[in-house]
């Protein structure tokens, strides 16, 4: 494929927006979650409603936030709530049709760590944690996650479970006692996976296009299995590639400005 | 009663060593100010409380504050790791680094228990997140009416809460609003508390139910302009997203970390904070 | 999504014989004008809850549609007992009602928790109290840090909420400021939910922080322009404390309730509300 | 005593507002407490923080409410919350210093009965119930209590434990674990009570200007304790008394109106 039109990442994005239905409640996770998911709002799925940590309910920003709390989430809200209320009326309390998330390390059932590389004691990396991502896979109807493939990212085994995706596959999650469907779809740069109906296991569904199943593997840490019906994924429409780009663009110059942190920065 | 007095007494009159203490803010108002003047004061052994320790937390930690850290996520938001924090953990430099580590939403339930005079806290979650076999504050209790069993974790009690808020009146009661946090929580969750604020006015002329501190539930207010920065004030100015970026750099390097707190922070008062915000009040 | 329709077709596809059902308002906003309508559309066999059962759970009692009530304060305030509840607890008139009783601070906890998706509320509470004797719904748990033992009651979880409130836009989105009670609890902790608004604007130009149901978070929103007589809406009208003190003698007797009813409810309809606020609107 | 200046009912009131303190913060109970706690507001405690039930906080009313959620309440508070926050953060948060209660019935160690006259199953009469009482009761620094002096309403055995006093009395209290000091203070129409430091039975340390001994036995249901040396409230002063008068004659006519309850009333 010589001069493609878009980019792997942005392929990546609008796969994911496109999961996203207009009367969703959307849990939205920091980084590539927050542009898929505002790309639906902004193209087919107008009426979403994105909740952000922060407790920003229904916002609609016109850059995306750098952090999950930025002015700009509240100034567009339909109202914005504490903290305690957004973890127990609104995730808790069950009203999250979709929580998206993204991952450091990601295994072939959806469990994700964001916590620690190497032992948790003695990290190696000592990655930030889990943030608001044990509850939100836990208490929203669905999870959807969304991540670049890597051999360090999609690996054999986590090292660490900051959330609970389907464990060790089958039925593990209801055998805690948790009754929402936890991990139902991956995007990646690449690929779209979604579990099998009986072991959980993440299988590709759709290539994006002119990415092969090598390119997938190549990128995958865990040996992929594949659907026996794989579909291409449909590419980005004009619409969508000027939604994602003019987004980003917005984005990048509301960041940017000139850092001033300080005289001997 | 609310005191009205500058920050360097505040800080003094509050803040000991070996206190627990939470410096809260929810990427908004964060009390960058306050935690500027505990490190000109030189605090030692402390144990710091926050669900989102970001660039402050990562300053007390590289200057050797702190001793223990209860919190949920200790990032950079959208930038990265905090790299001090990391030294610590990983290498422990300029010393070692006990972490209890929560989900968001334990923590936000602890805070709320806490204000709410329980010692503990009781909600659904941790089901199977590892941290819920690490932490030993990671208990459960069963319900008493369908069996279920829920994830508790105890109360957020800080010896000592400071927060940042756009303003108070001049009988000190202290209004926030936009991106609350848990800052109401931390406040009256604490057995003292320090708010700085962007103003003090003569009527705060709120909505009937906006988020008040009655002034009987404050300790110490601080009018420090800017005082957030470069997290931001809503109805102010805006978040500082450039420095932000900027810190990855200044944090990745010990001795560029040095000099750095140096220039900016010893050798610095709380009256900088106004010049900071200046570019960005247009934005808020 | 929120549906605007008429208030009795609200309450026909919402309300059925045999529901829990909360009509919830402390001393502001009681949807008196719903639970009207529910007492010409005749349902049956009721559980109904509230923390301040007032007039009209003394109406709906005295109409013989109510099975059970859970509550935690049943009276007139500032003028006496419900004559109608009474007549019911007492000599089972028109029919027996059973009664689950809670504090206040249960209720509201029970509440609390039936909007966090909860199966039971936590709290500090009834020691020594004799209600936890009488009612097998107060349990306890034991805090797993401190050993302490704190009450436990199940979490409120109606089929249907009805409340009152200031107004909705156009999308559906509610506004509720003043006195909040319990209602947006009410609301998130029932399967189907029905407001009733003054009014129907355009944008509700809100605080950042206003108590607020999004559209997506209630069922129907029918206008009803003082749908809360006697009891007040914050900026609207007034709280008719004359008639709350008028219903004792109304109350006192089984006919003249039976013709007062029949006059002022069964052969009224919504639209009588309005006037009835009309001179306390200056009150406001 | 030819002529009184002042009613029973004005002295009892008086002197309940005399135990409160400027820097109170105290949970108004309906009726008595309310007033009593609004002519303190208004003579010499102007800072005391006075908090109703409905969620308002710092409350100043110019008419006393007929109900605990009127809006002139709302009106003139520092800030309104939601009832849950008011029980959970305000109340339980151990914040408040003076619970101040009214009573149906009375026992001798502060025990409060607002639920029921007769077996809780079968009542004689069936009162409100106890609302915020049973938690007032336990979570409050003090709790003072205030009621009219009658055979009826201070008895020897209340029939049904609606908030808990001093139980049987003694350190009962600290038995069941609760913290907090219980009834300290009794005002009725006729006398002050204080708890006997041991017992913790209610006993009379002032007489009403004018009251007998005799008077206060003749309208109690129990045998009254006397202390060794007993005062005489000062009766009310202009100030009190004019303010007290005022505040009633400004709710008499803000509550009555012209009642319109439909057509048949």
């Amino acid at each position: 494929m010589s001069g493609p039109a878009f980019t792997p990442d942005e392929m990546m994005t609008v796969a994911a927006s496109r999961a996203l239905k207009n009367d969703d409640v959307c849990f939205v996770g920091i980084g590539a979650p927050s542009a898929a998911c505002n790309v639906a709002r902004l193209t087919h799925a107008p009426d979403i409603t994105l909740i952000y940590e922060s407790g920003t309910i229904g916002t609609a920003p016109d850059v995306l936030p750098l952090s999950i709390g930025d002015g700009e989430l509240c100034d567009t809200a339909v109202t914005t709530v504490g903290v305690p209320e957004m973890f127990r009326y609104w995730l808790q309390g069950g009203r999250v049709t979709i929580g998206f998330l993204g991952a450091a390390q990601l295994d072939r059932f959806g469990n994700i760590n964001t916590t620690v590389i190497g032992d948790y004691a003695h990290p190696r990396t000592r990655l930030p944690g889990g943030g608001g991502a044990p509850e939100i896979a836990g208490s929203s109807g669905e999870i959807f996650i969304t991540m670049k493939q890597s051999l360090r990212g999609m690996v054999e085994r986590i090292d660490f479970f900051t959330s609970f995706g389907h464990g060790e596959g089958g039925d593990h999650r209801q055998r805690l006692g948790i009754e929402t469907k936890g991990p139902t779809l991956l995007i990646t740069d690449l690929a779209i996976w979604r579990p099998d109906p009986q072991t959980k296991e993440f299988t590709v569904v759709s290539l994006h296009p002119g990415v092969t199943k090598d390119e997938v593997q190549a990128t995958c840490g865990w040996t992929v299995k594949f659907a026996d019906h794989i579909e291409e994924t449909p590419p980005p429409t004009d619409l969508e590639l000027t939604t994602l780009r003019d987004l980003k663009a917005r984005t990048k110059a509301a960041h940017e400005g000139r850092p001033d942190p300080g005289k001997a920065a | 009663m609310a005191k009205f007095q500058p920050l360097a007494d505040a800080v003094r009159d509050n803040l000991n060593d070996g206190d627990v203490v939470a410096f809260e803010g929810f990427t908004h108002l964060i009390p960058h100010a306050a935690a500027h003047e505990a490190i000109r004061q030189g605090r030692k052994g402390l144990t710091v409380i926050r669900m989102t320790p970001d660039l402050i937390y990562d300053q007390l930690i590289g200057m050797g504050m702190v001793k223990k850290m209860i919190f949920s996520y200790a990032g950079n938001p959208g930038v990265g790791l905090l790299r001090r924090m990391r030294d610590a953990v990983e290498n422990g430099w300029p010393q070692p680094l006990e972490l209890e580590e929560h989900s968001h939403a334990a923590m936000a339930n602890a805070y709320e228990a806490g204000a709410a005079g329980l010692p503990c806290a009781v909600f659904r979650g941790y089901r199977g997140a590892e941290l819920a076999q690490v932490n030993h504050n990671v208990r459960s209790v069963t319900c008493p009416f369908t069996g279920e069993v829920l994830a508790a974790v105890p109360a957020v009690r800080p010896d000592v809460a400071f927060i940042h808020a756009q303003k108070a009146d001049r009988k000190g009661n202290v209004l926030i609003e936009g991106i609350l946090g848990v800052q109401k929580e931390a406040v009256l969750a604490a057995k003292r508390s320090v708010v700085t604020v962007e103003e003090v006015v003569e009527d705060l002329d709120a909505h009937p139910n906006a988020c008040l501190l009655p002034n009987w539930t404050v300790g110490s207010i601080c009018q420090v302009p800017g005082g957030a920065h470069p997290s931001y004030a809503h109805g102010y100015y805006g978040r500082d997203n450039a420095y932000y970026i900027a810190w990855d750099k200044i944090a990745a390097d010990r001795e560029t970390f040095s000099s750095w707190m140096e220039e900016n922070v010893l050798n610095a008062g709380p009256e900088v904070f106004a010049d900071r915000v200046g570019k960005l009040r247009s934005a808020a």
